[in-house]
C-alpha cells in the first residue's frame, strides 16, 4: 500500500460534486445573510447554472481519462463522462424550466436550486459510483433531495401527497435495494461492482441462492427509480403532482444516472468470457419479461390518459422498457463488442430520450397558467395557431418520441433494436416494435390538438423565455442529432470503449 | 401513289374530320359540320378505292401492307403500327367508307335539328376512324384497338341524346356488354400469343398453317378460338351478349344504320374470318360458333315478330341476320360469312337509312301501330324500302337471295355443317320473311293510324334520298358478285363465283368433302325461297288483308305471345338474376368486408389496447400501499421462479 | 442436524433468518398499517434487519472482512436522513390535511 | 449532384416558403418552384442512359459508418419514370389547389414541398435506412394535409392512415436490421451494411413450405409494409378513408404518387432480395391482386360518394399493379411500372375534377348530381377523358399498362390472369355508372340549383388538367417512347431476379468531380471481395 489513500486525481475526478455543492450554497448563503430574505431568482439561477457549466467543463475536460479512485469505489471513465454530462444537461435545462415556472419562482427558490444542484451531486455520485453501496449512498442523496422538491411546489396541496408517496415507496424500494446489496456482501464478500461481476459466474454455477435473492433485489431497487413495471406505480402520481421543471428533472436525470449504474452492474468482468449474470436464462426471462410489460403497460396506459403529464410518465415507463431492453441486449451479448456496442446504445437512447422530454415537459411548463393547473391534451388545441414556433416544436418532439424518421428517436430505436436483432433478441425487438405502434397513438394526439382541432379559447400563453428557449433547442437538437446521429455514436462509443 | 401515303389519307381523314369539328364542338352549322364530315369519308373511300386498285391485275400483290412505327415493344411483344388491305379487309374497307359516306350524308339531312350537329358529326367520323383501325389493323392489338374505339364510339352515340337517361342507360348497357366480349378477346390474343409468340395476322396464319386439327375441347388453339368468338359475341350481338343491340336503337338512326347495322357489329364475323385459318382448326369451337349462330338468328327472328318499334325490329333483325353470319362462319362457310356481310350491309343500311327517313317524317314517332298507309306520302323511302325488304327476305335476284342462300347450302352441306343448323336457318328465314312483311305492311301499307291533319309526314330531301337509292341498288344487284355455281351455270356467260374467287386466297376452308348434289343444292333453294316466300304472304295476309287476325292469335297463344312481345324476358332475367344481385352483393361486400370485418378488427384491436389501457389504469389506484404490494408480489413471484424455476412458479397459480 | 443443535449453536443462519423475520416484519409493516408514522418506522425496521445482515456477514467472514460492519454506519446515517426527510413530510402532509391515516392520500390516481 | 439537387430542391423551397412575409406571395412562389424543380428533374432526360441497366447519377457519402448506413443515391429504369411522375405532379397540385386550399396556405405548400422530398428521396435511395427514412417521413406531412386541411372526419382517417403505415413499416424495420447483419455475417466484408446493391448479393436461406425460416419472414416483414402502403386487399380500409377526408391535392399527391412507394418497394426490395419466396409465394400476390381488382371494382360501384368510389377504383388499380409485379415476367413488371404511372395521372386527374367540382357544390354525393354533362361541357369532356383512361379505353394510357400486365399475369397463371380480366369489365361498370349518374339524365338538385349556378371550369383549372390530358393521350399513343427507359432495366430484373445484381453505371469523365470520388470510394467497397 505505497499509494496515498486519497490522491490529487482523486480529488479530480471528483472535482465536478464540488463545484455543484459550492455554488449550490451560494445563494443559500446569500438568504442566510440577507436576513432569510430571498435573493433575486435570476440571480439565483445564474450561480446555480453556472455550478452546472462549470462542473459540466470539468467533466468535459477529463473525458477520455479512465482513473478509479477513493478505494476503488469511484470509477471515472467513458460512461461516467456521459452519464454525468447527461444530469447535468437534463439537470441544467430543468433549472431553467424551474426559473420561468409558475409554481417555483416563489421565496423558496434559492433552497430549491440548492436541492436541485445537490440531488444533481448525488447522480453524479450514482454515475461513478464503482461499489454498489456507494451507489446507494448516491441514489439516497438523490432521492431525499427529490423528496424534499417535489413536496416544495408552493401551495399545492397534490404535491405534498406526492412527496409522501414518493418518500415511502421510494424508502421502501431502498431497503429492498440495501438488503440486495447486503446479500451480495455476504455471498461474493464485497460490494464492489468489478468484484461482483468477476464472480457472477461461479456464484451462478454453484446455484448460489442467496446469491440470486440478492441480485433480484438489487436489480428490483433500480428497477424502482427508472420505473420498469411493476415497480412503477407511483411514476404517473409523483410525475402529476410534482411541479412540471421537478417532474422533467426527474423523468430525465434520474433514469440517466440509475441506468449508468444498471450498465455497471450488467457489465462484463471479463472482455474474454460471457460471465454477466444474463448468462443465467432466468435472469434473462425474468429481465425480459418486465421489459417487454413495462414497455406493453405504459404505452397502452397511456392511450387512455388526457392528463399531459401522466402521459408522459407513462411514456417515461415505456422508455424504460426499451432501455432495458438495450441493457439486456449489453449483458446478453456474448462478445464484448457487442456488449459494448449496446451500452453506446443505451447511451445514446439516453441521451435522445433526455432531448425529447425536457422538450415536452418545457411545453408544459409554458401552458400551465396556474398553480395547480393540470395540463390535459384538450388544452393544447389550437396551440399551432397561436405560436407555430411552439407547436412546430412540439410535434418534431412528439414524431421523435413515436420514432419517426429522421428525428433522433427514430435512430435510438433503430439502433436499439438493431442491437437486439444482433443478439437473436428477436423477441424483445418485436414487442418493441409492436408496442411503439400503439404509442405512436397517443404521441398523435398532441398533434391533433395542436393543428387539428378547432382552437380554444383559454389558450394562455406564459412569456417564459428560456422554457421556450428549451423546447426550441431541445427540438432542434432533436432533428440535428438525428441526421448526424453518427457523430454522437461515434462520440459515445469512443467514450465507452475507455471502460476497458 | 405510295401505299403509306394512301394509307395516311385513308385513316387520318377521318380522324382529322373528326378533330376539326371536335374543335368546333358548339357550331350549330350542321351543314358545315356534316360537309366536313362527309367530306373526309368520302376522302377515305376514294383512297380506299386506290388502294384497293393495286390488288387488281395479274402479278398484283396477295396484300399491301404498311408499317409505319412500334407502338409497344416488351419483351417479346412487338407491335407495330402496321396496316394492311388485303382480299378480306379490301371488301370490308369498301363497305365501310362507301356506305359510311352514304349515311355521313343521310346524316346532313337528319341531323339539321339538332342542337350539336359538330359533335354528331366528330362522333361519327372517330367512329369511322377507329372502324378503319379494327379492318386494317395487321395485328390483333391494332385490330383490338379499333375494336374498343368503335365500342367507345357506339356508346358516345348511343348516349348521344344524353338527357334522356334511359338513352344514356342504353349507351353504358353497349358498352360494358361489348366490354365483357372485348374481355375474351383479350383473353383471345393471350392465347395466342402465348402459343404463336406472335400477335400479327400474317404471322399467326403462317405459323398455323402446318399445325393439325384440334380435336376436344381444350387445346390451345380451341381454347383460343372461344375466347375471341367470346369477343365477336359482345361485339356482333350473339346469344347471350346481344341485349345491348336493340338498346342501342336510342341513338339517332343514321347511327344504328352506320354502327348497328351495315359495319361495328359485323366486326366479329369479319375477326372470325380474318383468323379463319386458326379457327378451322379447332372444330369443336367452330360447332360452337355455328350453333350459337343459328340459335341467334331463330331467337332473335322469332321476337322481331312481335315488336312494335320500328327501329327495335330492324335491330332484332339485325342480331337474326348477324346469326346467319356466324352459322356461316361456323359451318366454315367464311366467305359466305363474308357475303352476307356485305349484301346485309347495303340493305339493312338502306332499311335503317328508311326508317330513319320514316321517323324524321314522323316527328320521331317510332311505333308502327301509329304508322300505316306512308306509301303515298314517302313514296322514295317507300320503293327503296321495297327493295330492301325483297333482299332480306331472299328473294332472287335480290341480294339477299344469293347471300343467305350461300350460307344455308353450306350449312347443309359442308363437312362441318349439319341439317338441323340448315333447319334452324330456314325456320329463322321464313321468321324474317314474316316481321319483315309485317314491317312494310303496317308502316307503308294499309291504311294510316296516325291523324293525318296533325302529321304531315314529307319525304325527305335530297341529300337523304340520294343514299338511300344509291343503297337500294346496292342491295339489289350486290348479290351478283356471288352468284352461286349452280345458277352462275345456267345463265348466259356462266359467270363465275366472283367473291369466292376473290378470296379463295385468304380465307381457310374446312377439310372434309361437301355432301349434297347440285340437285340438292336446287332443291333446297327452292324450298327455302318458298318457305319464306309463304311465310311473307302469310304475314301480309295478317296484316294487310285481315288486320284483326293477330290478335286472335295472340289471345289464342298468350303465353307464346307475352313470350315473345318481352323479348323471352331476357333483359328482366340478366336485371334480377344478374345486375341486381351484383350491386346489391357488392353493397353487402363493402358492408360486411370493408365495414364489419376489416375496420371491425382494426376497431377491435384498437378497443383491446383500450380496455387494457383502462385496465392498466385501474391498477393505479393512487394507494400507495397498494402499490408497496405490487412491488412486494413481483419480488415474490422472481424469489420463487428464481429459486424453483418456472414449474414451481406455474404450479402456484395452479398450472 | 438434530433440532437442539440448530437451537444451541447459533450460527449465520440464525442471524440471517433473524434479519429476513424482521425485513418480513417491516415489509407487512409498510402495507398493512394505516398510520403514516408507523409506516416510518416499519421502513426503519426493515432498514435495520438489513444492518443485522451486514454484522452477521461480516462477522461470519471466512476472510473477516470488516467492510459490512462499516457499511452499517453508512446504513445508520442515511436511516436518519430518510426518517428526518419523512417526519418533515409527515408533519407537512398532516398540517395539510390534517390527517395521518394513509388512505386518505389517494387524490393522484388514474 | 443531379439526384441531390432533385431531392433537395423540394426542402429548400419549403424553407423558403416559410420565409415569406406575405400570403398572396406564397402560391405563385410555390408554383414557380415547383415548376423549376420539375424542370431540374427534366435535366434526367440529358444524363440518364437507357441502354444500360447499372445504377446511374450515383451519389454515395457515408452516413453511419458504424452501422453500415449511406446517403447513397442513384436512379435506374425502375425509378426513373417515378421521380418524374412525381415531380411533374406537384406544380399541377399546386395551381390545382389554388383556391380549394383556403386557410392556412403558407404551412399547406410546405408540407407539400417536404413531402415531396420524401417521396423523391425514397425513389431514389440505394440504401435501405436511407430509404426508410424516407418512407416514413413522407407520412409526416401527408398525416398534417389530411389531418388539418382535411373533412369533417379527417383525425380519425389521418390517425388510421399513419397508424396502419407505421405499423407495417415497423415490421419493416426490424427485417432491415436483420439484413444488415446478415449482411456482416455473410459478405466477404464482414462489414454491417444497408447498401442495396450489396445486399443484393445475399443469398438468404430458404425452405420452401416452411413459414419459419430467414427468407419468408423477411420477404412477409416487407411485404406487409409495402402491401398496406400499396394498399393491396385487405390492408386496405385506410385508403378511402384517407382519400375522402383529404383535401383534393392530399388525394391527388397521395393516390399519384405515395401508393407507388409500395409497389416501388416490391419491385426494388422484395422481389430482387427475395427471389425464392417471391416466386413461391407469388401466387398469394397474383391472388389477392385479383381479389383487389375485383373488390374494389364491385365496392367501387356501390359508392354514393364519387371521391371514396374514385378511391375504391385505386384498391383496384393498384390490385393490376400487383398482379403485373408478381407475374414476375417481362410484361407484367413492365405494365406494372406502366401501370403506377398511369394511375398516377388518371387518378390524380380524376381526384383534381372531382375536386373542382366540389368546389362548386360542396357535396360528392353522386345522386344529387345528375345532367352535368349539359351545364358544364368542358368539365364534362375533360372527365371523360379521365374517365376512359381509368378504364383503359385504348389509345390512352391506361390501356398499355392494364394489357401489359393481364399479358403477364396470363403466362404466370392462367387461371388468375383469366379471372383478372373481369376486372376490365367490372371497370367499365362502375366508372361509366357513375358518369352516368353524375353527368347525364335530368339535372339533378345541385345542377339546376338556380340560386348558385355553376360555372364552367376557368382558365385555369384548364391549364391543371391541360398537362394530365397530353399525357394521358401521349402514353397512350406512344408507349415505347416512355416503355424504352425502363425496358433494359426491367429485362434485366426479370431475367436476373434469382442472382439479381446491380453494377454501377460509369460517369462520364466530365462530370462533376465530387460523384467521381463518390463513385471511387464506393467501388473501392463493393469490388474489394471480388478481388480476394
Amino acid at each position: 500500500m505505497t499509494t496515498p489513500l486519497v490522491s490529487l486525481k482523486d480529488m479530480l475526478v471528483v472535482a465536478p460534486m464540488f463545484a455543484l455543492l459550492f455554488m449550490s450554497l451560494i445563494p443559500v448563503m446569500i438568504k442566510v445573510f440577507n436576513g432569510n430574505k430571498e435573493p433575486k431568482p435570476f440571480v439565483t439561477v445564474v450561480y446555480a447554472l453556472l455550478g452546472v457549466i462549470v462542473a459540466g467543463g470539468l467533466t468535459a475536460s477529463l473525458a477520455g481519462m479512465k482513473h478509479v479512485a477513493f478505494s476503488e469505489s469511484i470509477v471515472f471513465d467513458g460512461m461516467a463522462v456521459w452519464g454525468s454530462l447527461l444530469v447535468l444537461i437534463s439537470g441544467g435545462f430543468s433549472l431553467m424550466l424551474a426559473y420561468d415556472h409558475v409554481e417555483t419562482d416563489g421565496r423558496q427558490f434559492s433552497e430549491q436550486c440548492f436541492l436541485m444542484l445537490g440531488s444533481m451531486i448525488g447522480m453524479l455520485i450514482v454515475v461513478m459510483s464503482n461499489d454498489l453501496i456507494v451507489t446507494f449512498l448516491g441514489i439516497e442523496m438523490m432521492s431525499l433531495c427529490l423528496y424534499i422538491l417535489v413536496a416544495m411546489s408552493r401551495e399545492h396541496t397534490l404535491s405534498k401527497e406526492a412527496a409522501f408517496k414518493y418518500f415511502v415507496l421510494g424508502s421502501f424500494a431502498s431497503a429492498v435495494f440495501l438488503y440486495g446489496i447486503a446479500l451480495l456482501y455476504g455471498t461474493v464478500g464485497s460490494t464492489q461492482n468489478p468484484v461482483v461481476t468477476a464472480k457472477v459466474a461461479e456464484l451462478l454455477a454453484n446455484h448460489n441462492q442467496l446469491f440470486y435473492l440478492g441480485l433480484a433485489m438489487v436489480i428490483i431497487g433500480f428497477a424502482f427509480k427508472v420505473s420498469i413495471f411493476p415497480f412503477h406505480a407511483w411514476t404517473p402520481d409523483v410525475y402529476q403532482g410534482a411541479s412540471t421543471p421537478i417532474t422533467a428533472f426527474m423523468a430525465t436525470a434520474v433514469k440517466a444516472a440509475t441506468f449508468i449504474a444498471i450498465l455497471r452492474l450488467f457489465q462484463h468482468a471479463d472482455p474474454a468470457t460471457r460471465s454477466s449474470f444474463l448468462a443465467e436464462p432466468k435472469f434473462l426471462s425474468v429481465l425480459s419479461w418486465l421489459a417487454v410489460l413495462s414497455m406493453l403497460l405504459g404505452n397502452v396506459a397511456a392511450v387512455m390518459q388526457n392528463n399531459f403529464k401522466r402521459i408522459l410518465a407513462y411514456s417515461s415507463i415505456s422508455h424504460s422498457g426499451y432501455l432495458l431492453v438495450g441493457v439486456i441486449t449489453a449483458g446478453f451479448a456474448e462478445r464484448i463488442e457487442s456488449s459494448l456496442a449496446a451500452t453506446t446504445v443505451v447511451l445514446f437512447y439516453l441521451f435522445s430520450y433526455t432531448l425529447m422530454t425536457l422538450g415536452a415537459f418545457s411545453l408544459i411548463g409554458i401552458l400551465e397558467k396556474q398553480v395547480g393547473h393540470s395540463l390535459t391534451v384538450d388544452d393544447l388545441k389550437g396551440l399551432a395557431s397561436r405560436s407555430p414556433v411552439l407547436a412546430g416544436a412540439l410535434a418534431i418532439i412528439m414524431f421523435s418520441l413515436a420514432g419517426v424518421p429522421p428525428t433522433i428517436g427514430f435512430f435510438a430505436k433503430f439502433s436499439l433494436f438493431g442491437a437486439a436483432i444482433e443478439q437473436n433478441l428477436y423477441w424483445l425487438a418485436f414487442w418493441g416494435v409492436m408496442t411503439s405502434v400503439v404509442a405512436v397513438f397517443y404521441y398523435l394526439r398532441p398533434v391533433v390538438a395542436m393543428y387539428m382541432a378547432e382552437a380554444s379559447e383559454t389558450l394562455v400563453l406564459r412569456p417564459a423565455v428560456l422554457t421556450r428557449m428549451t423546447l426550441v433547442l431541445t427540438a432542434i437538437a432533436t432533428i440535428i442529432f438525428g441526421l448526424a446521429s453518427s457523430p454522437v455514436l461515434e462520440f459515445v462509443s469512443e467514450s465507452v470503449l475507455t471502460r476497458l | 401513289m405510295q401505299a403509306e401515303f394512301l394509307f395516311a389519307i385513308l385513316l387520318l381523314a377521318p380522324l382529322i374530320g373528326f378533330i376539326i369539328n371536335g374543335l368546333r364542338w358548339k357550331s350549330k352549322n350542321y351543314l358545315l359540320a356534316g360537309s366536313i364530315a362527309t367530306g373526309a369519308v368520302a376522302i377515305s373511300f376514294i383512297a380506299a378505292v386506290l388502294v384497293v386498285m393495286k390488288l387488281f391485275g395479274a402479278d398484283a400483290p396477295k396484300a399491301v401492307t404498311v408499317e409505319y412505327f412500334k407502338w409497344m415493344a416488351v419483351g417479346g411483344l412487338e407491335v407495330p403500327v402496321a396496316f394492311v388491305i388485303d382480299h378480306i379487309s379490301a371488301l370490308m374497307v369498301l363497305v365501310v367508307t362507301g356506305v359510311g359516306t352514304l349515311i355521313h350524308l343521310f346524316s346532313i339531312g337528319y341531323m339539321s335539328h339538332d342542337e350539336r350537329p359538330s359533335k354528331y358529326f366528330a362522333y361519327l367520323n372517330f367512329f369511322l376512324f377507329n372502324m378503319l383501325l379494327l379492318i386494317l389493323g395487321e395485328n390483333l392489338l391494332l385490330m383490338f384497338v379499333g375494336w374498343e374505339g368503335v365500342g367507345l364510339c357506339s356508346y358516345l352515340l348511343i348516349g348521344f341524346w344524353f338527357s334522356d337517361k334511359e338513352k344514356a342507360a342504353a349507351g353504358m348497357k353497349a358498352f360494358v356488354t361489348n366490354r365483357i366480349g372485348d374481355a375474351g378477346f383479350l383473353l383471345g390474343i393471350f392465347t395466342i400469343f402465348f402459343l404463336l409468340g406472335t400477335v400479327s395476322f400474317d404471322e399467326i396464319i403462317s405459323k398455323v398453317a402446318g399445325m393439325p386439327v384440334e380435336v376436344g375441347w381444350s387445346g390451345p388453339i380451341t381454347l383460343a378460338a372461344l375466347f375471341l368468338f367470346i369477343g365477336a359475341m359482345g361485339k356482333s350481338a350473339q346469344i347471350p351478349l346481344y341485349v345491348w343491340l336493340p338498346d342501342a336503337m336510342a341513338g339517332p338512326t343514321p347511327v344504328s344504320a352506320l354502327i348497328h347495322a351495315a359495319t361495328m357489329v359485323t366486326a366479329g364475323v369479319y375477326m372470325i374470318v380474318r383468323l379463319s385459318p386458326l379457327f378451322i382448326l379447332a372444330p369443336n369451337a367452330l360447332h360452337v360458333v355455328a350453333v350459337v349462330g343459328a340459335a341467334t338468328a331463330v331467337f332473335a327472328a322469332t321476337i322481331g315478330i312481335t315488336q312494335f318499334d320500328i327501329k327495335k325490329v330492324l335491330a332484332y333483325s339485325t342480331v337474326s341476320q348477324l346469326g346467319f353470319m356466324f352459322l356461316a362462319c361456323g359451318v366454315g362457310a367464311f366467305g359466305a360469312a363474308m357475303f352476307h356481310l356485305v349484301t346485309h350491309a347495303f340493305f339493312k343500311a338502306l332499311m335503317f337509312l328508311g326508317s330513319g327517313s320514316v321517323i324524321h317524317a314522323m316527328h320521331e314517332e317510332q311505333d308502327i301501330r301509329k304508322m300505316g298507309g306512308l306509301k303515298k306520302y314517302l313514296p322514295i323511302t317507300h320503293a327503296t324500302f321495297v327493295v330492301g325488304w325483297i333482299a332480306i327476305i331472299g328473294i332472287p335476284p335480290f341480294a339477299g337471295f344469293f347471300s343467305k342462300d350461300e350460307i344455308l347450302w353450306k350449312a347443309f352441306s359442308s363437312p362441318l355443317g349439319h341439317k338441323g343448323l340448315w333447319a334452324a336457318g330456314v325456320i329463322g328465314a321464313a321468321c324474317t320473311a314474316f316481321y319483315m312483311t309485317r314491317l312494310m305492311a303496317l308502316t307503308f301499307w294499309g291504311k294510316p293510324r296516325f291523324d293525318e291533319h296533325k302529321t304531315h309526314p314529307h319525304e325527305a330531301p335530297p341529300s337523304m334520298a340520294i343514299p338511300l337509292i344509291v343503297l337500294a341498288i346496292l342491295s339489289a344487284i350486290g348479290g351478283f358478285m356471288g352468284i352461286p355455281h349452280v345458277i352462275g351455270e345456267i345463265l348466259p356467260g356462266h359467270p363465275g363465283n366472283w367473291l369466292e374467287h376473290w378470296l379463295a386466297g385468304s380465307i381457310a376452308a374446312p377439310a372434309g368433302e361437301a355432301h349434297g348434289s347440285a340437285i340438292m343444292e336446287w332443291i333446297l333453294m327452292g324450298i327455302s325461297v318458298s318457305i319464306a316466300g309463304l311465310a311473307a304472304l302469310l304475314a301480309f295476309s295478317f296484316y294487310v288483308i285481315e288486320p284483326d287476325r293477330p290478335k286472335q292469335w295472340a289471345a289464342r297463344l298468350p303465353g307464346l305471345h307475352r313470350l315473345l312481345e318481352n323479348k323471352y324476358f331476357v333483359d328482366e332475367f340478366y336485371f334480377e338474376r344478374i345486375i341486381n344481385p351484383l350491386v346489391s352483393g357488392s353493397k353487402a361486400l363493402w358492408a360486411f368486408v370493408d365495414v364489419n370485418f376489416i375496420d371491425r378488427a382494426t376497431f377491435v384491436v384498437g378497443d383491446f389496447v383500450r380496455g387494457m389501457g383502462s385496465t392498466a389504469r385501474t391498477l393505479q389506484t393512487g394507494n400507495m400501499q397498494q402499490y408497496a404490494l405490487y412491488i412486494s408480489i413481483a419480488i415474490a413471484l422472481m424469489f420463487v421462479y428464481l429459486l424453483e424455476g418456472p414449474k414451481r412458479l406455474a404450479e402456484l397459480f395452479g398450472g | 442436524m438434530p433440532i437442539n443443535d440448530a437451537l444451541l449453536n447459533v450460527g449465520l443462519s440464525h442471524y440471517l433468518i433473524l434479519s429476513a423475520l424482521l425485513f418480513t416484519l417491516g415489509l407487512l409493516g409498510v402495507l398493512l398499517r394505516r398510520n403514516v408514522i408507523v409506516i416510518l418506522m416499519s421502513i426503519e425496521l426493515m432498514l435495520n434487519a438489513v444492518n443485522i445482515t451486514f454484522v452477521a456477514f461480516s462477522r461470519y467472514s471466512p476472510t473477516a472482512n470488516m467492510d459490512g460492519q462499516a457499511m452499517v454506519f453508512f446504513v445508520m446515517t442515511i436511516a436518519a436522513a430518510e426518517a428526518a426527510v419523512g417526519l418533515a413530510l409527515a408533519t407537512t402532509i398532516f398540517k395539510k390535511f390534517r390527517e395521518v391515516n394513509i388512505r386518505y392520500f389517494e387524490h393522484l390516481k388514474g | 449532384m443531379l439526384l441531390s439537387l432533385i431531392v433537395f430542391m423540394p426542402l429548400v423551397s419549403a424553407i423558403l416558403i416559410s420565409l415569406l412575409p406575405k400570403e398572396n406571395w406564397i402560391r405563385p412562389t410555390a408554383l414557380f418552384l415547383g415548376l423549376a424543380q420539375f424542370v431540374v428533374s427534366l435535366v434526367l432526360f440529358a444524363q440518364y442512359d437507357p441502354s444500360t441497366p447499372a445504377l446511374q447519377l450515383v451519389e454515395f457519402v457515408p452516413w453511419v459508418p458504424a452501422l453500415g448506413v449511406s446517403y447513397f443515391l442513384g436512379i435506374d429504369g425502375i425509378s426513373f419514370w417515378l421521380v418524374l411522375l412525381t415531380t411533374f405532379l406537384l406544380p399541377v397540385v399546386i395551381l390545382g389547389s389554388w383556391t380549394a386550399i383556403d386557410k392556412k396556405p403558407k404551412g399547406f405548400h410546405i408540407a407539400l414541398f417536404v413531402l415531396q422530398t420524401a417521396m423523391l428521396g425514397s425513389f431514389v435511395a440505394m440504401d435501405l435506412v436511407l430509404f426508410y427514412v424516407f418512407f416514413e417521413l413522407s407520412l409526416v406531412p401527408m398525416y398534417f394535409i389530411v389531418g388539418i386541411w382535411g373533412g369533417t372526419r379527417r383525425i380519425y382517417a389521418t390517425t388510421k392512415f399513419f397508424i396502419y403505415t407505421m405499423l407495417g413499416s415497423l415490421l419493416m424495420l426490424l427485417a432491415i436490421i436483420y439484413l444488415m447483419f446478415t449482411a456482416q455475417e455473410v459478405l466477404p466484408a464482414k462489414q454491417m451494411t444497408a447498401n442495396i446493391l450489396e445486399l443484393y448479393k445475399l443469398d438468404i436461406p430458404f425452405i420452401a413450405g416452411q413459414f419459419l425460416n430467414p427468407q419468408t419472414l423477411l420477404f412477409f416483414a416487407f411485404s406487409v409494409a409495402f402491401a398496406i402502403k400499396v394498399p393491396m386487399f385487405p390492408f386496405h380500409t385506410w385508403l378511402p378513408d384517407a382519400h375522402v377526408e383529404a383535401p383534393t391535392p392530399g388525394s391527388v399527391v397521395l393516390a399519384g404518387v405515395m401508393l407507388k412507394m409500395g409497389s416501388y418497394g416490391f419491385l426494388r426490395f422484395v422481389i430482387p432480395l427475395f427471389p425464392e419466396a417471391s416466386e413461391h409465394y407469388a401466387w398469394v400476390f397474383l391472388f389477392l391482386g385479383v381479389v383487389g381488382i375485383i373488390y374494389g371494382a364491385l365496392v367501387a360501384m356501390v359508392q354514393p360518394d364519387v371521391k371514396k368510389l374514385v378511391a375504391y377504383s385505386s384498391v383496384s388499380h393498384m390490385g393490376y399493379v400487383m398482379m403485373g409485379l408478381f407475374a414476375l415476367n417481362t410484361y407484367g413488371v413492365t405494365g406494372s411500372i406502366y401501370q403506377m404511372l398511369n394511375h398516377g395521372i388518371s387518378t390524380g386527374a380524376l381526384f383534381l375534377l372531382v375536386g373542382m367540382i366540389y368546389e362548386r357544390t360542396h357535396s360528392r354525393e353522386i345522386e344529387k348530381y345528375g345532367g352535368l354533362a349539359k351545364v358544364l361541357p368542358i368539365f364534362t369532356i375533360l372527365f371523360f377523358i379521365v374517365t376512359l383512361s381509368s378504364i383503359a379505353v385504348p389509345m390512352t394510357n391506361g390501356f398499355v399498362g392494364e394489357f401489359l400486365i393481364l399479358l403477364g399475369a396470363f403466362e404466370a397463371s392462367m387461371f388468375f390472369g383469366s379471372l383478372a380480366v373481369i376486372g376490365v369489365v367490372l371497370g367499365a361498370v362502375y366508372m361509366l355508372w357513375m358518369f352516368k349518374r353524375m353527368f347525364f339524365g335530368e339535372e339533378g338538385e345541385l345542377v339546376s340549383d338556380k340560386k348558385h349556378p355553376l360555372h364552367d371550369l376557368s382558365l385555369r383549372e384548364m391549364v391543371v388538367m391541360a398537362p394530365l390530358i397530353v399525357l394521358i393521350f401521349w402514353m397512350g399513343l406512344l408507349p415505347n417512347q416512355f416503355l424504352q427507359y425502363s425496358k433494359v432495366s426491367v429485362e434485366h430484373l426479370v431475367s436476373t431476379k434469382d442472382a439479381y445484381q446491380l453494377s454501377i453505371h460509369t460517369p462520364q469523365p466530365e462530370s462533376d468531380a465530387q460523384l467521381a470520388f463518390g463513385m471511387k470510394f464506393f467501388k473501392s467497397v463493393a469490388q474489394a471481395p471480388e478481388a480476394k
